[in-house]
């Protein structure tokens, strides 16, 4: 029972943070900082789920798992975000800066 | 397979092999060429004798192969188809010899006499078939192989002479191609039989079998070239002479006469064709033709037009005969079909030699043409007159035939078309002979051409005529030979009207 | 075991197969292995076909589950009869193939060479999957295995017009077959089998079955080139290398047309009395007279061929209403084999002799082709004898079918096919004589001793063309046992049994 | 316990919906490929979800396969994806 | 039309015609398909009820390699057929190769790779037991393949083209050779010998992933794997 | 059929029918392979469809098996597709099937 | 109460639009990631069908590889394009060296 309150409480927690990268990625003005809101957000809902589907799990081997999505995700995101960074960097786009 | 078995087979491949082997062969080869062609000639003569011993001796003669469910392929020897086969190889040979001679050095020799043995296998073929099927194989296998032979100066008017000639023959080919299916559709897989296949008309089919008869004469019609159907004959007149007197004499034309013939004696039967009431607008048309022929023969000047019109009025005469419902009608009929060939090759043997010797070509240019090459002339001469009729000729006995069938028939009005028929033949026919032998020459000829020796011409050029034209005397003044032709005719009519 | 007519069913598959893929790993050693494949391929074939005439239909088990589990492969006479077909024209094909993409120094055609092999291969034993195949899906497979394999045979050419007659055929034959699909879909929705056999067994008219026939059809009409969905097939097959055009119109378009057969006399005959074969009939109609109109109007000898193609295909579906009205009466089906027979044959010799006028001439439009006779009269001569099949002259493989076919339509009163035939046949001969008028134009003056300039075609191109156009016409003596080879077990519901 | 992990799907779910957006705006191809990433990780969480919602561990494998594929994709379109637009007209084709 | 819009998304009337004639056969097919019967045990049972006897515990791994191996063994075809179509067609690889100028690229792949291939063996491996099989290790392979492309640490060249023949036809040939081999002893095609069927189902597997993964990659050259100046 | 399967099966139909019209409608390569693409989506959609039967009962894994073959087909065609057009692209300019002109 | 039939009608219905967009999309860049995303969302889909072994294929195959197949050819297409306009022809066609054509 505990545990699945703590299981809702991720969730919940998760759904926020996937909430906040969405609405980062539609509502921040450039690229730069979308990619911020986005590889935060996501990764970190992500990581909340993975552990809720954790402390569900049956055995070490689905924990192995899980560990093995999150990390992949995790390396993958980062990755493309440093090239997606350098690629628009080079195609000239500055970072925004907030109007004064 | 026995001997009797495959002797009509034989007869066929007679032809077709050597016609196959010399495709082959280089144009330079011309002794190879000359003696696969003649070994074939004899070759099919001699078989040809032998079957005929045998016909007389009761003996049946039949190659039977399977080519669908139900309908087999059938090469059959009867008294009908031996008297097709004799003619047509004879004259084969004897074309075959002129065309030697007439087409020394033209080009693509190889290919004109390669088509032109396929196109007498093809004939062999159309003789010898058993039943509609192989009928149908072998007179569609004539139309392919004598496109070639019609188009061999490969000139734009050859060309477009080969192209009226197919569209004339396969549309009719289309006609026939339909009538044989509606046969089968009806009749089952029938065979030809003496006296007819169809024993009598069944209820009901009367109306189709009226039709399919029409599809019939129809699809003869135009290689026979009944009017309005014979608008090809003329323009394929762009051939070579060989070929011309093969389309007139030996092979085209004819197929379609002895189309007509099958297909009313052994087919239909010529009771049940009488039942039917088929023959009397048949009668109709093949006097017309025979009329219309005539008159627009006068009209020509080119002489090969001239006696590509005189074909079409005179081939009628065997339709005519077969339309007359009576023994003395269809002897007079199947007699023509031996007759008018010989004749007819005679004439175009002899325009044909007047044009490569002279370079004569038209009638207004043979003044005095009789005096420069006086056997040639006689031979024409021959031919001419027995195409008028004259006795003893053998023209004089087809016309004397058709006559009394005339009568023996009822059909009385058929005597004054012959006479009218006669008469214009000879308004188309003696004003040649007259210019030819009477009239002096004018000027120089158009193209001489010296063959040296001592012929008036070129020897293989001369002689084929000259045989011809002994020939068409012989056959009027023979005619009542114990085994001559007329016994044979009696022979095939007694047959077919089950005497 | 080994004498069983079943046990070597897979190996017809198996042989072509490993072909192409060695082919593929040894491109030196191509054309040995592609030759031997199809020597074995060929013989096999032609003993099972024999084999079975004598012992009747044949099905291979494979892996041992039976339907409707597993997969099925039967040899009755229609497969039979479409194998025996691939083989005569695949072994021609293999022998000219290698003359014609002869590569000398050219780093381009050695390419050509080079992948021609392996992607034949593939397409041989895919037709030969295909003929074999009793169960829906894994016709799919194989259907995408040929339509593959003929695309890249086609875009081997190179030329942009042929990769984009290669593309618009890769679209037709991709939707076709995701149609196809669709069809399968629904049969197995309705039936919950893919074997063809128990679905026949389980076969009512249900919308279901209308649906998956209409989906079906439709995609397979769209490969088969029916009218007027052919629009792909003309450029694809005129601009494609010719033994690759060969192919194309003797084989490849079969396969889709022998599924549309197959299955509307297994499956779908309970829609028999419904429009949609007299749909099919009137398509064909459509397509013998704008495909002969077509035919008559094109410039070039492939593109003539190619238009040919599309009205000859008509003639396949003129009979479906015949065909289904009477499924124990087999004549409308043997017209239709005969036919496909036919026009298999004469169709391939037709395209190898304009490749080898290609090849020769540099040139294939008509105009050029005046005095042919003369100059290649061994290519000549093929190609009218497949002319003669294609008008349905007699003595011809044409012929025989066009006849069986009037036969048939005759018979059951279809008298407005009598003459969509007949006059079927004398259209063909115009556009036939448009390239076969001029080839007897003379080249020199008339009477000048002739100063050869025969063109040189080599023996491995002009041995076999000069074989099938033979054969288009010596057929005609051998209806009987094409016949007697289709009648084996076809169709399986009233005559193989489950 | 279902219904939370159903109503987080649904989350999700809109969630990926609210994406497509970005999809459309764009503007660079940068911003697009951001919507990628943002499905990629979505749909993870998602997957996970579900197979909690069904309890299968099987569909782990997918989400597995899932991780995996859209980081390909991801880096494929970082290196492939960004060529620009050819900014001239060519001229009328045809 | 700039070949990259087709701005012309106007509703023209041939669009409206295809338009309505899709929505036609949509609503035409929508309403046959939801008359099919709905509790038609179809193929299910019968798989089911014959899982023990395939070797395998995933039914949909005994159909794809056992019950309907021949569909595999086609399939395979097609893939190592696409290839040599796209060959055939192209004579360069079509793959943009562009060194990356970030080192983390590079990094971000030693990583990855290894999982990668880790992650296909266990597919494969899982794939008689659970859902996986060849076609998801293989594909796993391919992306592999992918990104060692995309962060150029190969660049086609011909000696790895050899490499990549043989490893293209690697799976066929298994198959095919597996299954003639069958067909010579046991006298079908493709019949597994009782018992040991997981067995062969394995070692075919395993030759078609390598195939499947390399096809895979293949296809994402575009074309004979060998640079041509300036191929983009 | 139940709720969830017939929503897919005609989702599935759906999809079939935008990718014909897609592949009717649009000129450009590109979108005609995406459109037979999702034609295919919607074939499979309807045949997964086919064999769900409910959260407690197993699926049929026949269709299951013959999708994945499908996929494989989809993904071979998208290929040799893709090549063909950018060989297209590279010789003509034209990423489209424009009509032929003699040469 | 059970909300998994909704799930099916949003994820059905976020499919559809995605679809359309993808198919009808001005851009084509925009289409094949719209197609991407498609991908993705079906694999989603047959995992509620229990058909995970088809979901794996698809998000492997359908979508991933798919995918990068066609954003590398969008991208080829624009090098040409931008070869084509800067009027430089295009080399694809030219001539192998003798030692790549060995090895052909």
């Amino acid at each position: 029972m505990l545990l699945d309150i703590a299981v809702v409480i991720l969730i919940f927690a998760a759904s926020f943070f996937f909430l906040a990268g969405t609405v980062g990625v539609l509502r921040l003005p450039d690229t730069f900082t979308r990619l911020h809101a986005l590889t935060k957000a996501d990764n970190a809902g992500l990581l909340l789920i993975a552990i809720a589907a954790a402390l569900k799990a049956d055995s070490w081997e689905v924990i192995v798992k899980l560990v093995i999505i999150w990390g992949l995700v995790i390396i993958a995101s980062s990755t493309v975000a440093h090239l997606i960074g350098r690629a628009t960097l080079q195609n000239g786009q500055t970072p925004w800066e907030k109007p004064s | 397979m026995t001997w009797e078995n495959s002797l009509p087979l034989l007869i066929v491949l007679t032809s077709l092999v050597p016609g196959v082997v010399i495709f082959f062969l280089k144009e330079s080869t011309v002794g190879v060429r000359t003696t696969l062609n003649m070994f074939g000639a004899v070759a099919k003569l001699v078989l040809i004798a032998v079957m005929i011993n045998g016909l007389l001796n009761e003996t049946t003669y039949e190659t039977r192969l399977p080519f669908l469910p139900g309908i087999d392929f059938v090469l059959r020897a009867d008294t009908l188809s031996i008297l097709f086969c004799i003619l047509s190889a004879v004259l084969w040979l004897v074309t075959t010899i002129y065309a030697i001679g007439y087409l020394e050095h033209s080009p693509n020799r190889s290919r004109f006499f390669g088509f032109f043995s396929l196109c007498v296998s093809s004939t062999m073929g159309i003789a010898l078939a058993g039943n509609l099927m192989t009928f149908l194989i072998f007179y569609e296998l004539l139309t392919i192989c004598t496109y070639p032979l019609v188009v061999h100066k490969g000139d734009e008017k050859a060309l477009r002479g080969g192209r009226t000639y197919l569209i004339y023959t396969l549309v009719g080919g289309g006609a026939l191609l339909l009538a044989v299916i509606w046969m089968y559709a009806i009749a089952g897989p029938i065979e030809f039989r003496d006296g007819g296949a169809i024993d009598a008309i069944v209820e009901g089919a009367r109306g189709p079998l009226t039709v399919i008869y029409f599809l019939f004469i129809a699809a003869f019609g135009v290689k026979s070239a009944i009017v309005p159907l014979h608008g090809w004959l003329p323009r394929a007149m762009v051939a070579p002479a060989p070929v011309s007197a093969l389309l007139h004499a030996v092979a085209v034309v004819k197929a379609g006469a002895f189309g007509i013939v099958r297909v009313t004696y052994d087919l239909f039967g010529i009771d049940v064709a009488n039942d039917l009431g088929v023959l009397t607008p048949l009668m109709i048309a093949t006097s017309l033709t025979i009329i219309v022929g005539s008159v627009l023969a006068i009209f020509q000047d080119d002489i090969k037009k001239r006696l590509a019109y005189s074909t079409v009025s005179q081939v009628s005469y065997i339709a005519l005969g077969v339309a007359l419902f009576g023994p003395l009608g269809s002897i007079g009929g199947i007699m023509h079909l031996v007759h008018q060939g010989v004749m007819k090759i005679t004439l175009f043997f002899g325009a044909g030699s007047f044009d490569e010797t002279l370079g004569v070509t038209k009638i207004s240019q043979m003044d005095g043409i009789g005096r420069r090459m006086p056997l040639t002339m006689a031979a024409f001469t021959v031919g001419a007159l027995g195409m008028i009729g004259v006795p003893p000729t053998a023209g004089f006995i087809t016309k004397w035939f058709l006559g009394t069938g005339a009568i023996e028939a009822n059909s009385h009005w058929v005597i004054g078309v012959l006479i009218l028929s006669s008469l214009l033949n000879a308004g188309y026919f003696l004003p040649i002979l007259y210019r030819a032998w009477f009239k002096p020459q004018k000027g120089d000829w158009p193209s001489e051409h010296d063959f040296g020796g001592r012929f008036e011409t070129f020897w293989m050029l001369l002689l084929p005529p000259v045989v011809t034209g002994v020939f068409s005397i012989l056959l009027g003044l023979f005619a009542n030979l114990p085994v001559g032709l007329l016994y044979w005719v009696r022979l095939i009519v007694l047959r077919e009207y089950e005497l | 075991m080994p004498q069983d007519l079943a046990f070597w069913l897979p190996v017809v598959i198996a042989v072509p197969l490993m072909a192409a893929v060695l082919a593929f790993l040894l491109p030196r050693a191509a054309f040995p292995i592609s030759l031997g494949a199809a020597l074995i391929t060929s013989g096999l074939v032609c003993w099972a076909a024999l084999a079975a005439v004598n012992a009747g239909p044949a099905t291979h088990t494979v892996g041992g589950w039976s339907a409707p589990l597993g997969i099925d492969l039967v040899l009755d006479g229609l497969s039979g009869l479409l194998l025996v077909l691939t083989a005569i024209i695949g072994l021609a094909i293999t022998v000219y193939a290698h003359g014609y993409f002869q590569p000398g120094d050219d780093l381009v055609k050695q390419h050509q060479y080079n992948f021609f092999w392996p992607l034949w291969m593939f397409l041989w034993a895919s037709l030969n999957a295909l003929f074999l195949s009793a169960d829906v899906f894994n016709l799919y497979v194989t259907l995408e295995l040929l339509g593959f394999s003929a695309v890249a045979l086609t875009a081997l050419a190179g030329k942009p017009t042929v990769l984009k007659a290669a593309m618009r055929y890769l679209m037709v034959s991709l939707s076709g077959s995701l149609f196809y699909l669709m069809g399968v879909v629904f049969l197995y929705a309705q039936f919950g089998t893919l074997d063809i056999r128990l679905l026949s067994a389980a076969s009512a008219e249900t919308p279901t079955l209308l649906a998956s026939a209409a989906l079906i059809t439709t995609g397979l009409i769209m490969k088969s080139a029916l009218f007027p969905l052919h629009f792909w097939l003309p450029p694809a097959h005129a601009n494609a290398a010719a033994p690759v055009s060969a192919l194309l119109s003797a084989l490849v378009v079969k396969g889709s047309l022998y599924i549309v057969l197959r299955l509307w006399l297994e499956v779908f005959y309970p829609l028999a009395d419904t429009v949609a074969p007299q749909v099919l009939s009137v398509l064909g109609v459509g397509a013998v007279l704008w495909g002969s109109l077509q035919a008559m109007q094109q410039p070039r000898l492939k593109l003539l061929i190619a238009y040919s193609t599309v009205a000859q295909l008509g003639y396949m579906f003129l009979l479906m209403p015949i065909l289904l009205k009477n499924r124990d009466d087999s004549t409308a089906l043997a017209a239709t084999m005969s036919f496909v027979f036919a026009h298999a044959v004469a169709k391939a010799a037709a395209f190898l002799s304009a490749g080898s006028i290609l090849h020769a001439l540099k040139d294939d439009r008509l105009t050029a082709l005046s005095g042919l006779m003369k100059k290649m009269p061994v290519t000549t001569a093929a190609f009218a004898m497949a002319g003669i099949s294609l008008i349905a002259l007699p003595p011809s493989a044409g012929f025989l079918a066009k006849y069986q076919m009037l036969q048939s339509a005759l018979t059951n009163g279809y008298w407005g096919l009598v003459f969509v035939v007949i006059g079927g046949g004398l259209l063909a001969a115009v556009y036939i004589m448009r390239v076969l008028g001029p080839a007897f134009k003379k080249v020199e003056p008339y009477g000048a001793e002739s100063t050869s300039k025969a063109v040189h075609v080599p023996l491995v191109m002009s041995i076999p063309t000069l074989a099938l156009a033979l054969l288009a016409i010596v057929i005609s003596f051998m209806g009987v046992y094409l016949l007697e080879l289709l009648a084996v077990g076809t169709p399986w519901v009233l005559k193989g049994g489950l | 316990m279902t219904l939370v992990y159903q109503i987080a799907v649904i989350f999700l779910l809109l969630n990926i919906g609210a994406g497509l957006i970005r999809i459309l705006r764009g503007p660079t191809p940068a911003d697009r490929l951001l919507a990628v990433q943002l499905f990629g990780t979505t749909g993870t969480a998602i997957l996970i979800l579900l197979s909690m919602e069904a309890d299968n561990d099987a569909y782990k494998n997918v989400a597995l396969a899932f991780a995996l594929l859209s980081g390909i994709l991801g880096v494929a379109f970082a290196r492939y994806g960004q060529a620009p637009r050819p900014t001239s007209t060519p001229a009328k084709e045809g | 039309m700039p070949d990259f819009y087709d701005d012309d998304a106007r509703l023209t009337r041939p669009r409206i015609v295809a338009l309505a004639l899709s929505a036609a056969l949509v609503a035409l097919l929508s309403l046959i398909i939801l008359t099919a019967p709905g509790d038609l045990e179809r193929l299910n049972l019968v798989a089911r009820e014959r899982l023990t006897e395939s070797g395998v515990a995933n039914p949909v791994t005994a159909v794809l390699l056992n019950f309907r191996g021949y569909d595999t063994l086609l399939e395979v075809a097609v893939l190592l057929l696409a290839v040599i179509g796209i060959w055939s067609m192209a004579r360069y690889a079509r793959v943009w190769i562009k060194v990356p100028d970030t080192p983390v690229l590079a990094a971000f792949v030693r990583l990855v790779l290894p999982l990668m291939v880790l992650v296909s063996g266990y597919l494969l491996w899982l794939g008689a037991d659970a859902p996986g099989g060849a076609f998801q290790g293989g594909a796993v392979l391919g992306g592999m393949g992918i990104l060692w492309i995309a962060a150029a640490v190969w660049l086609p060249d011909f000696q790895f083209q050899r490499f990549a023949r043989v490893m293209l036809v690697l799976g066929l040939i298994a198959f095919v050779g597996a299954s003639t081999l069958l067909l010579a002893l046991e006298g079908s095609f493709m019949e597994y010998p009782a018992g040991e069927a997981k067995n062969w189902i394995l070692v075919i597997e395993s030759a078609a992933m390598i195939s499947i993964g390399m096809t895979l990659m293949m296809l994402f050259v575009g074309g004979i794997p060998r640079l041509n100046e300036g191929t983009v | 059929m139940n709720d969830s399967a017939a929503l897919y099966a005609v989702a599935g139909v759906i999809l079939f029918g935008m990718g014909i019209y897609a592949l009717v409608a649009y000129p450009h390569l590109l979108r005609k392979i995406l459109g037979m693409n999702v034609m295919g989506i919607g074939v499979f959609a309807v045949f997964v469809a086919l064999a769900y039967r409910g959260p407690d009962q197993p699926p049929d894994p026949v269709p299951h098996a013959l999708v994945i073959t499908g996929i494989v087909v989809a993904v071979c065609a998208t290929g040799l597709g893709l090549t063909l057009a950018t060989r297209l692209k590279a010789l003509t300019g034209v990423a489209q099937l424009t009509p032929d002109q003699e040469d | 109460m059970n909300l998994i039939l909704t799930v099916d009608v949003i994820l059905v219905v976020i499919m559809l639009v995605t679809a359309w967009l993808a198919l009808t999309a001005r851009d084509l860049q925009r289409a094949v990631i719209l197609f991407i995303a498609l991908g993705l969302l079906v694999s989603l889909a047959w995992v509620r069908l229990q058909a995970p072994d088809v979901a794996m294929a698809e998000a492997a195959v359908g979508a991933g590889l798919t995918g990068a197949l066609l954003i590398s050819t969008l991208n080829s297409m624009r090098e040409l394009q931008k070869k084509k306009t800067s009027e430089v022809t295009p080399p694809a066609d030219a001539s192998p060296t003798p030692q790549e054509a060995n090895h052909a």
